[in-house]
């Protein structure tokens, strides 16, 4: 069935749904670190309002604790850490460059095809009005993935890793009216501590490598001239 | 009884490997009992393995170990008491020899308590192996051979060289042992069980058995040191401790000799007449090449390593063309083949160990392992020189000893060719034969090479001018050898007796009637086709010896006047002018120029203004073709699958994320 | 029911006393009494088990069978010997200076910490909290990679903290799929995560649905397994942590994963192999089988190119896995008789071995194989253990590995005879690249500046004492145990 | 060997080792009578052999101080070696009870085991020329041996018999044949027996240049009654060889009963066989020369080659596949 059998308020759901699925574009395309943060803190909003929505359309009122948790977990409270943290480390204004940006959209473009085409099995199954989301959910996890693979930047791979949650999240709600609430504790606690550990670990990175580019860490590589690299280690180490 | 016999047996030597963990702290221990123990064990062998030849009886039982539903079966056949027995003999001997030999160690404060725990845990594993009805108490036993005999190899680890050999036996051990474990695992898979007892009722169709075949002749190939498989064995034997190489040569590569007979004779059902050529060809060029090489050695416990190889070649031999004759309708032949190569399994056990103890005695006296270095030795260690004559005189297969016996019971059975059918088999058969002889013939001048350049002569170096004699236990360990060497080749009836049960209890073969015309004669096939009395022959040249003696010393002037060397008048003799070693088997080296990897330089020295000629130096290194041919090639590859393979770990996270992303991708796409 | 509280409270318990006590040595004996009580907890738990049956907490929230409670005890077990280990290695480090007394704090704490997830993983009933423990394991183990704060620390840990989040993720949306699948079937969309549930109505769950989410759950929960290509994190957070931590990822974590792994396809077999349309009912076999094949494969290769001994030993732990996973895949009861032997022998072997090589690094001071020389003539019970522990590995009788890798052996050669040639030469090569680098290690002459420890090796003696056991023969009861955990695993037994 | 019992047998098998021993000096006197007619020398008597052994008996023995035990006991050992072996072969009469205790293979041994000594002799002393004479020895005769088993082979394949006395039973039963084998394994066994016994082209007896000795390389240090019986064991060989190849190709005339004129017949013949055999080795060895050390192998290949061929055309055209 189309679009036009659906409901204001599913309508509404499936906008949501779209927009989420632009801000996970947004996201790639962003270059600045903190606009990359503030796409992030806007793509969990939405994907609580979504949840809100879904819990007003199928009243379930479990859903609203789970819509405000994630309003407060995605949307202020780990970009909030985030952003204290990128003032922190003064990374704030680093720009930093994706090579073939144009290549990378088109990726994520086909990377929607393709989850659309590998959700429809699964789609046939659900009653709900709200299944077809669950390819833009999928997307917004390979995208997440697909930005932690594109860039160098420690923090923006966090923010990366944070949209997948967000594509979990969203998929759990629109497909399934959310997972049981013990379980939806215990993840939002998972991702909590999460954040602060990666924020322990920027620093940590920070002071070992005096920057926070994944590609530069790259000492434990095992091919050849890594090998001789650390040949010499091994030799510094035994004097 | 014998079962009890034989776990006396087992037991024994586990014990002596128990009471030998002492031994670092307590060093009286392993002479006063870790070696009495394993002593006891080899007499308990020796009694086992009788009472089973003698009685002709198959016992079996059931041990509570293993899994479950796979209990260990143990059964000892005629088959296996006879290996009981070969295994029992050197454990005396070895038990004998070892206290006055590891004091050596024990003054350089080797851990001897690691030699004596593992010789025991070594031999206990031997006699395991053979006693084992099922594939897991055998692999298990299988390993553990492998496993302790490694870490005797391994003892004297401080050079490089040895631990080398040591990692190059334990990784050639375990593949052979990979194979065994598959082949049984060809059978069993027909059988529907591991039990050796199903596997002889299976059905197992041609091509499969054929493969199970195979898969046994490379696995028990390895152990056993058929080329091109022996690598390990000239690199191993020489390094382990002298009275473990004689246990290793002796007695471990008989074992694999076994576990070859047991599968193919016992456990495949039906056995084709192409799979004995095939096993009569490998023999062949076993026995052709390994005393090829072994005729350019220079380090005595590498030659008799060699030698091993050769002695294994012509038991595979006897036994190929006893497979030939099986898979041609010739039991009675069969089971003549079957017997020569048996025989030539106890004789090759006993001198080699003879020899290889020898050879630890002149070690330990000399400390120097190339016989370039000895010479004179006779007249230094008399016993020992007598004894490892009488080693010599065997192994190359000279009348009257045990080794000529086996080889013409190996050559009978091979001129029965003739009654094959198939021309083809008609000429492979008698040319194997005659290599047979040449290996013989090349056999002989390769323990003229070692006797006369070892033992006779003048001593080469001061350390062998000063060599003292061992020890009483050393002495009487390698008389025992020698006198079994000489029963054993004047009274061969003696030993074929015992032996005639096994053909029978093995696969119903008729007992070929060698010894029917009474102790006297022995006649492989019948008495006109061909007869050999050892007893006469002694007693012929006893007489001839005897007739001459007296003829001459019964005239005047008996006495004998000594003087310099007359040596064409040449001045005085010096020790550097006699023949080496090298000299020696020079002819040989010319003649077979393309087996060996052969590094022969001279360079000449010349005074500091390079003027004068002051001198030449000689080197020459012969290496084995089969490294560069095969091994080197393997390990070569081995690297670099894994230098390719380590590009995976590019080092960079974001790579790792793309493997993880695409892989999910791919199977995504996969699935749908 | 009681006893299963305890296993689950003690360690939650040391998780927050540890992280108050400052007194380092103290900790370390609290640290082995906390192990022991949940040992001796875990042990009545699973006699209980034994004796009467699976058991659903009311609430259904845990579920414990014969497959999770022979893992409750061995990781209890295996975490009480590590501890002991741990307190004489962790005080050496301190006093090398390597931590400082708040790291010893954090160490000790999260020790107990990831016990506890491990055990919450192993004895839950909803898939959920699996999920949810296993990521709490992962949080737990990450900050002690880097407990040496040195750049390959912090850099493993980091790789192993994104990989292993995104792996994790992955298994997440698997849950929910399953999930979704599962409501439309159940009465109660809440029950949709409970393992019980969901086996019950296994077969009428859509097989599509369930063939994804399996694809998900493989790659998620197969990243924390370490199988081939998404392994790179396990060499590094292994050889970068303290040994003591290494013991226990290799030793227990890979297991769960794999438990987590089984569990999953035990379901979706359900599905896939009662419905009618479905193309490829095998599909989760063959793809644990083809992973299994793989990662056993490059992992020995890998070994050949190894400078650092606890890198070596952790890709000798990547194709056990792999090898397990193979097992598994190819079901069957021989096949996973052998697999959960396998699962067993290996987590004591190999955590005994990274024991010994504690001690090794500390007498060398140096995690290189190149300067690792010597030991047996060192320190005569180091040498002998890690050269013992390594030959059990290699799978040499009469240790229990052997008995495994043969029953695997037997299993393949019954279904895929031509796949057992490819085990072979694995086994073969992997054996060469472990004993290539130990010989130089632990035999030869003792290097000059290289002194004796003071070492524990009570823990190695025990595990290989244990293995030795397994490999001579089994105990019955042990055998009816893992003929349970298979019967429930394949629907029939071997007994 | 049903009548290895009666005593008679015992009594005729002694009396022709005897005569065996006995003999022998004389045919290398013969030989060496005829080569020298063959070079237009004055030949000394065919006696003359005998002569040098008494002589060589007399004198006394002189040991080089280096010589160990080995040295004095080798002379013995080949020299009764020998013996045996003479005493196994069918001189004069077949059916001996002697001929069971050893059949051809056997006869091989023994003389690999008396060359096993002269070997060892050879180098006891320590001299670069014993040494040097062993190793020769060794070589060639290694080589030797299995172009001579394979040329017994073929013999044995048609006679169905290593056992020589039934060998040449079978002979003289199936009457005169002409086959092909025998023809190849006869050369063969004639080059054989030439490099073994030391005769030109492979080693000169009569030479004592020291680089081209084979066989007196070995010998050098020996004098007095241990030179004779080396000698003597030679001069054996040499008839050794002579008799198996003229009475198993060659049987007849040879005594199938112990009657007084079959044995004297049987001596006639083969004493006639003998010399006509010498005059074909003296024609030989005065139109050869002596030919290099290692060109020796390729004249023992070809032995070996001509077995080889005796063998195939065996299978080939007598019997057929």
């Amino acid at each position: 069935m189309n679009i036009t059998h659906f409901t204001l308020q599913e309508q509404a759901i499936l906008i949501i749904a779209a927009l989420v699925l632009f801000s996970s574009f947004s996201l790639l395309a962003q270059t600045r670190i903190i606009s990359s943060i503030h796409a992030f803190a806007w793509q969990g909003a939405l994907v609580a309002a979504a949840t809100a929505l879904v819990a007003f359309v199928a009243n379930q009122h479990h859903l609203y604790i789970s819509a405000l948790l994630t309003l407060a977990l995605k949307a202020i409270l780990i970009p909030w850490i985030l952003h204290r943290l990128v003032v922190k480390l003064e990374i704030a204004r680093e720009v930093e460059t994706v090579v073939h940006p144009a290549l990378v959209m088109l990726g994520a473009a086909v990377l929607v095809a393709f989850s659309y085409y590998v959700a429809l099995p699964v789609e046939k199954l659900s009653l709900l009005a709200t299944r077809n989301t669950i390819a833009i959910s999928m997307s917004v996890v390979l995208l997440g993935m697909l930005m932690m693979v594109t860039r160098r930047q420690a923090v923006t791979q966090v923010v990366g890793f944070m949209s997948m949650e967000n594509g979990l999240f969203f998929a759990a709600v629109v497909s399934t009216h959310g997972m049981p609430m013990v379980v939806e504790l215990g993840v939002a606690f998972d991702v909590l501590v999460a954040t602060v550990i990666f924020g322990v670990f920027f620093f940590q990175i920070r002071e070992s490598i005096e920057s926070l580019d994944v590609d530069r860490l790259n000492r434990l590589a095992e091919t050849d001239e890594s090998a001789a690299v650390a040949e010499a280690d091994v030799a510094g180490e035994s004097e | 009884m014998v079962l009890q016999s034989a776990y006396l047996a087992v037991i024994l030597a586990l014990a002596s490997a128990a009471v030998s963990l002492g031994a670092n702290r307590f060093p009286a221990l392993l002479k006063s009992f870790a070696f009495p123990l394993l002593g006891l064990s080899g007499f308990a062998a020796v009694g086992a393995g009788l009472g089973a030849l003698v009685t002709a009886t198959t016992s079996v039982a059931r041990l509570p170990f293993g899994l479950p539903w796979l209990p260990w079966e143990v059964r000892i056949d005629p088959l296996a008491g006879f290996f009981l027995l070969l295994i029992g003999v050197v454990v005396v001997a070895v038990a004998l020899y070892g206290p006055g030999y590891v004091r050596e160690f024990q003054h350089e404060r080797h851990p001897v308590a690691a030699l004596g725990a593992f010789t025991g845990l070594f031999v206990a594993a031997m006699q395991l192996v053979v006693m084992a009805d099922d594939a897991f108490l055998f692999m298990v036993a299988w390993e553990l051979m492998s496993l302790a005999s490694y870490f005797l190899v391994a003892f004297q680890h401080e050079n490089a060289a040895n631990r080398r050999a040591a990692f190059l036996y334990l990784l050639m051990a375990q593949i052979g042992g990979l194979a065994i474990l598959l082949s049984y695992g060809v059978l069993a898979t027909f059988a529907g069980s591991f039990a050796f007892e199903a596997m002889r009722h299976a059905h197992v169709p041609l091509l499969w058995s054929a493969v199970a075949f195979g898969l046994a002749l490379f696995g028990f190939g390895m152990k056993a040191g058929l080329v091109p498989l022996h690598a390990w064995l000239p690199e191993a034997h020489p390094v382990a401790p002298s009275h473990i190489s004689a246990l290793m040569s002796g007695v471990m590569l008989k074992v694999a000799v076994y576990g070859f007979i047991r599968v193919t004779f016992d456990l495949i059902g039906t056995v084709q007449v192409s799979w004995g050529v095939i096993v009569l060809l490998v023999g062949s060029a076993s026995a052709l090449l390994g005393v090829l090489y072994a005729m350019q050695q220079s380090d005595l416990k590498r030659l008799l390593a060699y030698s091993s190889i050769e002695n294994v070649g012509i038991i595979f031999i006897a036994l190929g063309l006893s497979l030939v004759f099986l898979g041609a309708g010739q039991p009675l032949l069969a089971s003549l083949g079957l017997i020569a190569a048996l025989y030539h399994s106890l004789n090759h056990s006993l001198f080699k160990s003879l020899l290889f103890l020898g050879a630890g005695a002149v070690i330990q006296q000399t400390h120097e392992h190339s016989i370039e270095h000895m010479g004179g030795l006779l007249k230094r260690l008399p016993y020992t020189g007598i004894f490892f004559l009488i080693g010599c005189i065997s192994i190359a297969s000279l009348p009257p000893f045990n080794g000529f016996v086996s080889e013409w019971l190996t050559l009978q059975t091979a001129l029965q060719g003739v009654v094959l059918q198939s021309g083809v088999l008609r000429i492979i058969i008698p040319v194997a034969a005659a290599m047979l002889a040449l290996t013989g013939a090349l056999a002989a001048m390769v323990f003229v090479k070692v006797y006369g350049v070892a033992f006779l002569g003048q001593p080469r170096t001061r350390r062998s001018r000063h060599a003292r004699m061992p020890d009483i236990g050393m002495r009487a360990a390698q008389a025992l050898l020698a006198l079994l060497c000489l029963v054993l080749g004047v009274l061969p009836n003696l030993a074929i007796n015992l032996m005639a049960a096994i053909p029978r209890t093995l696969r119903h073969l008729p007992e070929p009637g060698a010894t029917a015309h009474g102790w006297l004669w022995l006649t492989p096939v019948a008495p006109q086709v061909a007869s050999y009395s050892a007893p006469l022959v002694l007693l012929g040249l006893a007489l001839a010896w005897l007739l001459s003696y007296l003829f001459l010393h019964g005239r005047r002037n008996r006495s004998i006047r000594r003087v310099p060397a007359w040596d064409c008048g040449f001045g005085p003799l010096s020790p550097r002018m006699q023949y080496t070693g090298a000299a020696f088997s020079m002819p040989i080296r010319r003649i077979f120029q393309p087996v060996w990897k052969v590094d022969e330089r001279i360079e000449r020295v010349t005074d500091d203004k390079g003027l004068r000629l002051t001198g030449l130096r000689h080197q020459l290194q012969i290496g084995d073709v089969s490294w560069s041919v095969l091994y080197e090639p393997i390990g070569r590859w081995v690297l670099i699958a894994a230098r390719r393979v380590a590009l995976l770990q590019s080092g960079n996270i974001r790579t790792y994320l793309a493997y993880s992303f695409f892989t999910l991708l791919f199977l995504l796409w996969l699935i749908t | 029911m009681t006893a299963l509280y305890l296993t689950l409270a003690f360690p939650l318990f040391g998780t927050l006393l540890m992280a108050l006590i400052t007194r380092c040595r103290l900790a370390g004996w609290l640290n082995i009494a906390l192990s022991t009580a949940t040992l001796a907890a875990s042990a009545a738990l699973a006699w209980q088990v034994l004796d009467d049956g699976p058991l659903l907490s009311p609430g259904k929230f845990f579920y414990i069978d014969a497959f999770n409670v022979y893992l409750v005890a061995l990781t209890a077990f295996v975490g009480l010997t590590t501890a002991i280990f741990s307190r004489p290695y962790m005080t050496h480090e301190l006093a090398r200076g390597r931590v400082n007394s708040r790291r010893m704090r954090l160490y000790h704490s999260m020790y107990q910490g990831f016990l506890f997830t491990m055990l919450l993983a192993l004895s839950t009933n909803n898939l959920g909290i699996l999920w949810v423990s296993m990521e709490g394991a992962t949080l737990a183990t990450v900050l002690l990679v880097s407990l040496y704060r040195t750049p390959e620390s912090v850099e493993a840990a980091w790789k192993y903290f994104i990989l292993c989040g995104v792996g994790i993720a992955q298994a997440l949306f698997g849950t929910v799929l399953l999930y979704f699948s599962a409501a439309a079937q159940l009465p109660k969309a809440d029950d949709g995560l409970l393992w019980t549930a969901l086996h019950g109505v296994a077969a009428h769950l859509d097989p599509t649905v369930m063939s994804i989410a399996f694809v998900f759950l493989l790659v998620g929960y197969g990243t924390k397994v370490g199988l081939v290509p998404l392994h790179n994190w396990l060499p590094d957070a292994h050889s970068e942590g303290p040994t003591p931590m290494s013991a226990v990822l290799s030793g227990l974590l890979l297991n769960v994963a794999l438990y987590a792994v089984v569990r999953v396809k035990m379901l979706v077999d359900g599905a896939l192999q009662h419905s009618t349309t479905f193309a490829h009912p095998h599909l989760t076999g063959d793809l644990m089988m083809a992973f299994g094949l793989l990662s056993f494969l490059v992992a020995g290769l890998f070994l050949h190119r190894q400078r650092d001994i606890k890198r070596m030993f952790s890709y000798s732990s990547i194709e056990h896995m792999g090898l397990m996973t193979f097992a598994f895949g190819l079901g069957g009861p021989l096949a996973t008789f052998g697999a959960l032997l396998h699962m067993t022998v290996h987590s004591l072997t190999k955590s005994s071995i990274f024991v010994t090589v504690g001690h090794a690094t500390h007498i060398a001071k140096t995690q290189a194989i190149d300067h690792i020389r010597g030991l047996i003539r060192t320190q005569p019970a180091v040498g002998w253990g890690l050269l013992l522990g390594v030959a059990a590995i290699a799978g040499f009788p009469p240790f229990g590995v052997f008995t495994s890798e043969f029953l695997l052996l037997t299993a393949t050669m019954q279904s895929q005879p031509w796949l057992t040639v490819v085990l072979l030469a694995g086994l073969a090569i992997a054996f060469a690249g472990l004993f290539r680098h130990l010989h130089p290690m632990v035999y030869g002459a003792q290097p000059e500046g290289q002194h004796p420890v003071q070492a524990n090796m009570l823990p190695v003696i025990i595990h290989l004492l244990l293995v030795l056991w397994l490999g001579i023969s089994i105990p019955l009861f042990l055998a009816h145990w893992f003929n349970q955990a298979t019967l429930l695993i394949t629907g029939k037994g071997l007994l | 060997m049903a009548d290895y019992l009666n005593p008679q047998g015992w009594l005729l098998a002694l009396l022709q080792t005897l005569l065996f021993v006995a003999a022998a000096p004389l045919l290398v006197g013969w030989i060496r009578l005829l080569k020298a007619t063959l070079q237009n020398r004055r030949a000394a008597s065919p006696l003359q052999p005998y002569r040098d052994l008494i002589k060589l008996f007399g004198k006394e023995p002189v040991v080089a101080d280096t010589a160990s035990v080995i040295f004095r006991a080798a002379p013995y050992v080949v020299f009764s070696t020998t013996v045996v072996t003479a005493a196994v072969i069918p001189l004069i009469a077949v059916n001996l009870p002697t001929a069971a205790i050893a059949d051809v293979i056997v006869l091989v041994g023994f003389l690999a085991l008396a060359r096993f000594f002269l070997a060892l002799a050879g180098m006891d002393v320590g001299t670069a020329f014993g040494g040097m004479g062993a190793s020769r020895e060794m070589t060639i005769s290694s080589l030797g041996e299995p172009a001579m088993l394979m040329a017994i082979f073929t013999l044995t394949m048609t006679a169905q018999s290593t056992n020589i006395a039934h060998a040449i039973d079978f002979m003289l039963s199936s009457g005169f044949v002409l086959r092909p084998s025998f023809m190849f394994a006869l050369f063969g066994m004639l080059l054989v027996a030439v490099a073994e016994t030391g005769r030109i082209p492979v080693d000169n007896p009569t030479t004592h240049l020291e680089l081209t000795m084979l066989h007196e390389a070995m010998i050098l240090e020996y004098s007095g009654r241990h030179l004779a019986l080396m000698e003597w064991a030679a001069q054996l060989k040499l008839m050794i060889y002579g008799v198996l190849i003229v009475n198993v190709f060659l049987p007849w005339g040879i005594a199938t009963r112990l009657t007084p004129q079959a044995l004297l017949l049987g001596l006639v013949t083969v004493l006639v066989k003998l010399m006509a055999l010498a005059v074909v080795l003296a024609v030989a060895e005065t139109g050869l020369a002596k030919m290099r050390l290692f060109r020796a192998p390729e004249f023992l290949n070809l032995a070996f080659l001509l077995a080889l061929l005796g063998m195939l055309s065996h299978v080939i055209l007598e019997v057929g596949a």
